[in-house]
């Protein structure tokens, strides 16, 4: 089987990538509406930087980073980012998801719906981040490196 | 068995072709799905959203807006989707502290 | 807001337990079931709300974001999807009660993630049934099947294999529903039920259209594991944990029918699909072959979960002849059917758990009268269900098959009659081989005439009357609603079956 | 006949990719090769949604200031881009699932040979 054995160069350059990475994933979602991307995209690419930490790093210096064992609460919070949107329309007497309806004054409604985007995708972004994290760190479960 | 199979396979294929004949040329501006009103008069959903997404949402974006707010339910059903993923890999796979 | 929000409350409410389960739960474990079992209890009150609504007024819309069907996702309440949704979470709930009594044994503690997935399950299964947008439709199918994957792969060890083999051939089903979505899509330029339904006429004689049919109603076919397609069945119910085969038997594959019910009936023309394409047909024959078939393998099974799976093939060959038929009384011997045995396989799967968790296995072999002494209430729902699985007169499952007989006279095939009539003659002949040992064949120490060892002795005086309430209520529930069903089935057919008739049938 | 042809080959192409995953699904023997199989079948899929998309001579669905959201025939169809991003999550939702399983099932019998495995089965 693979032993996780130590490489300087491989976690130094490892340690100086993963920021920006993360950097970059912040920007595709926040950017998503104007230039393709969004929650998703941005997600994918956020558990790609600390996936790589973990590929890294080994898993025990990785959990200093982003704990196993927050994985699926995270993710669930995450789609109670998305699914508490919908129901703040849905309480201030809209459909669900109809963002026009959200509980902010002072904005038009094509701008509560930009905002509404907005906030929907930062839930999908920390949701998939999560959970792509959290079924890395399972499929490794039981593995002999540690 | 594996006859059968091959059998089936190739019937899946032969399925396929004969029903891509009837598709319309790849990239034909007036074929049904990009016309501004369908056969029926009802309106043209794909059109709609070229036409009116950066008006309803204030986002230049068109998959965005379809994405999180046309068919925001959609996207609400697939993060879920993985979500799932995620419990069902801890309920396989995840061991208990004690045991290990 | 709750009546205005009514027909998209059942899901978004199972959705946000689920989700909040884990996030619950990260201090107690212990707060997993309980939230289950409120989310599945609401449920049912309001899918319950939503069907006198619909009853009182006619069909009920909901559009999400508040954009209108061919731009936005909608949900309808029609009688027929109300109706589903509804037996769906009664099911779902009873099964749910029962599952308390079994203490998580067979899941391994980890009771967080599995009442998680338990509720989307539900959520997917219901967003399914009320969903009017076909795209969001695979949506849900996604939810409801992977859930399904994970809750049958935790079950013993054998459980992962039934698990994938599940998960390949599902997965092959919900890609063909995507591409046959996808050919459908092309030619009508819409992702909605009803507006898919107006534009077909008009785009008739293309190729395209019945290649989306086939691939569709084959997809769905293998969720719903008619005859050649029920491959993953068997396995996966004979290895799951108790809860999920109870959960999975009765709602899994029956959502999927509903589904085909929909495609057919409700999307496409029914004259398209029985003379133009003739899907219809090819879906009665095998679904008779099924009967047969299933009728037969389960005779020659010596576990009684397996024995139970193989019968539900043969009840899914009812519900896909019911289709098949395409006539009205056929239609309603399929609906009615769906109802009967979602009750019938729930109440028979729970007294297969009952039988497991009181004795270990669930041998048809070693059952005997000592069962009957043990188990008297579970023994007396089993028997009930049972009669109604071979279909005597004032149980339920009576009256499904009469519609259904009725409506293969009235479409002048007398196969599918002797079908059917035989298929009844094998049901009786596989369940009262099991109702026969229970009844009749003394436990094994009295037919040596010797003594038992003297632990074994006492083990089995105290096991007497030991039978758990939590254990016994839901199965007696579910098997005496089936005479309550069978009484009503006048006003059930009336009510609600019949107001929904597909035009043109 | 040539248009035809232009306009279909591309279809043609994916209904190979089709066959290819669904062979891979049904004849290959490995566990691990069947799931190859499926995550073939599922990104043709995606292909052939997003090649009907195309229209000649359009753009990307990114609102362009200069072209303006008048003409619908400016911009590809978006409808499917969207509907396949959620195919592409659902895809990866649906492998990360199988591979659990498949560790789950490696865990047991320590193979992951159909015909090996189902003897294993039997046996234990």
């Amino acid at each position: 089987m693979l032993r996780y054995k130590s490489n300087l160069i491989i976690l130094m350059v490892s340690r100086v990538v993963s920021p920006f990475i993360m950097l970059f994933a912040l920007y595709v979602i926040f950017h998503g509406h104007y230039s393709p991307g969004g929650g998703f995209q941005g997600g994918t690419i956020m558990a790609a930087s600390l996936l790589l930490m973990r590929l890294a790093a080994g898993r025990e210096i990785a959990q200093l980073q982003f704990k196993t064992i927050l994985g699926t609460p995270l993710g669930s919070i995450g789609v109670l980012i998305y699914f508490g949107t919908g129901f703040a329309a849905m309480l201030s007497g809209g459909e669900f998801l109809n963002y026009s309806f959200l509980p902010f004054a002072g904005f038009t409604a094509a701008e509560l719906r930009s905002l509404g985007i907005l906030m929907v995708e930062i839930g999908v972004g920390l949701a998939v981040m999560a959970i792509l994290v959290a079924i890395y760190d399972d499929l490794l479960e039981g593995y002999p490196h540690d | 068995m594996k006859i059968i199979n091959g059998i089936l396979l190739i019937s899946f294929g032969a399925l396929l072709v004969y029903a891509s004949l009837g598709l319309p040329n790849r990239g034909d501006v007036d074929a049904v799905m990009h016309r501004e009103k369908s056969p029926t008069g009802s309106q043209g959903a794909s059109s709609y959203y070229i036409r009116n997404a950066d008006k309803d949402a204030n986002t230049p974006n068109m998959v965005t807006v379809i994405l999180a707010d046309y068919r925001g339910y959609d996207t609400l059903g697939e993060e879920t989707v993985i979500l799932t993923a995620g419990l069902i890999c801890f309920l396989i796979l995840r061991r208990k502290k004690n045991k290990s | 807001m709750i009546i205005q929000n009514s027909p998209a409350l059942v899901p978004l409410l199972l959705l946000a337990a689920a989700i909040s389960i884990p996030v619950l739960a990260i201090r107690k474990t212990r707060v997993a079931y309980p939230v289950a079992v409120a989310a599945s209890l609401f449920s049912v009150m309001i899918s319950a709300y939503n069907m006198i609504r619909v009853w009182e007024s006619g069909p009920l819309t909901y559009h999400f974001g508040g954009w209108f069907p061919p731009i936005g996702i909608e949900y309808v309440l029609d009688s027929l999807s109300a109706f589903i949704a509804l037996v769906v979470n009664v099911v779902a709930f009873v099964v749910l009660c029962h599952a308390g009594g079994l203490k998580g044994e067979e899941i391994s503690g980890k009771s967080v993630p599995y009442y998680s997935l338990v509720l989307l399950f539900l959520c997917g299964a219901n967003g399914i049934i009320v969903t009017g947008d076909l795209f969001n439709l695979y949506v849900f199918l996604e939810i409801f099947s992977l859930s399904m994957y994970g809750l049958i792969g935790i079950g013993e060890k054998r459980a992962p294999v039934a698990a994938f083999r599940y998960l390949i051939m599902g997965t092959v089903g919900a890609s063909f529903y995507l591409l046959g979505l996808g050919f459908l899509y092309i030619i009508t330029g819409s992702l909605n039920m009803a507006d898919v339904r107006n534009i077909l006429p008009l785009v008739q004689g293309n190729p395209a259209i019945a290649a989306a049919l086939s691939l569709m109603v084959i997809g769905m076919g293998i969720k719903m594991a008619i005859f050649p397609l029920h491959g993953w069945l068997p396995d996966a119910y004979t290895y799951a944990p108790s809860t999920t085969s109870a959960l999975v038997a009765p709602i899994g594959t029956k959502v999927a029918a509903y589904v085909i019910i929909r495609i057919l009936f409700f999307v496409f023309d029914i004259k398209f699909v029985s003379h133009t394409w003739p899907i219809t047909d090819l879906i009665a024959w095998l679904a008779a072959i099924g009967i047969i078939y299933g009728s037969v393998m389960a005779m020659a099974q010596n576990e009684l979960k397996r024995m139970l799976a193989y019968s539900s093939v043969a009840q899914i060959g009812y519900i896909g002849l019911g289709i098949g038929l395409a006539n009205p009384l056929g239609y309603i011997g399929a609906v009615l059917h769906i109802l009967n045995h979602a009750f019938m396989k729930g109440a028979l799967f729970l007294v297969a758990a009952n039988i497991r968790k009181n004795s270990g296995h669930s041998d048809i072999s070693k059952l005997d009268a000592s069962y009957r002494k043990k188990l008297p209430w579970s023994m007396a729902a089993f028997t009930l269900a049972a009669l109604s699985m071979i279909g005597l007169p004032p149980t339920a499952g009576f009256f499904s098959k009469w519609y259904l007989a009725l409506g293969a006279i009235d479409k002048g095939n007398w196969v599918f009659l002797a079908v059917i009539l035989i298929s009844s003659l094998l049901n009786a002949v596989y369940f009262f081989r099991i109702l026969e040992k229970v009844y009749l064949v003394p436990p094994p120490a009295q037919k040596a005439g010797e003594d038992l060892p003297p632990e074994t002795k006492e083990r089995e005086g105290s096991l007497i009357g030991e039978e758990k309430y939590s254990l016994m209520i839901p199965a007696v529930v579910l098997s005496f609603s089936l005479l309550l069903l069978g009484l009503l089935n006048a006003n059930i057919v009336k009510g609600i079956i019949q107001r929904i008739i597909p035009l043109g049938m | 006949m040539t248009d035809f042809f232009l306009g279909h080959y591309a279809y043609w192409a994916i209904i190979f990719l089709l066959i290819l995953g669904l062979y891979g699904m049904i004849f290959k023997n490995n566990l691990a090769k069947k799931l190859i199989g499926m995550t073939i079948f599922q990104v043709a899929i995606i292909m052939f949604y997003v090649a009907s998309a195309v229209k000649w001579a359009a753009t990307v669905p990114v609102l362009d200031p200069l072209t303006g959201a008048a003409d619908a025939a400016k911009y590809i169809s978006p409808l499917q881009h969207c509907l396949m991003l959620t195919a592409i999550v659902v895809g990866v939702a649906t492998s990360g699932v199988a591979f659990s399983l498949v560790i789950a099932i490696y865990r047991h019998y320590k193979t992951l040979d159909e015909s090996i495995l189902m003897k294993r089965m039997k046996s234990s």
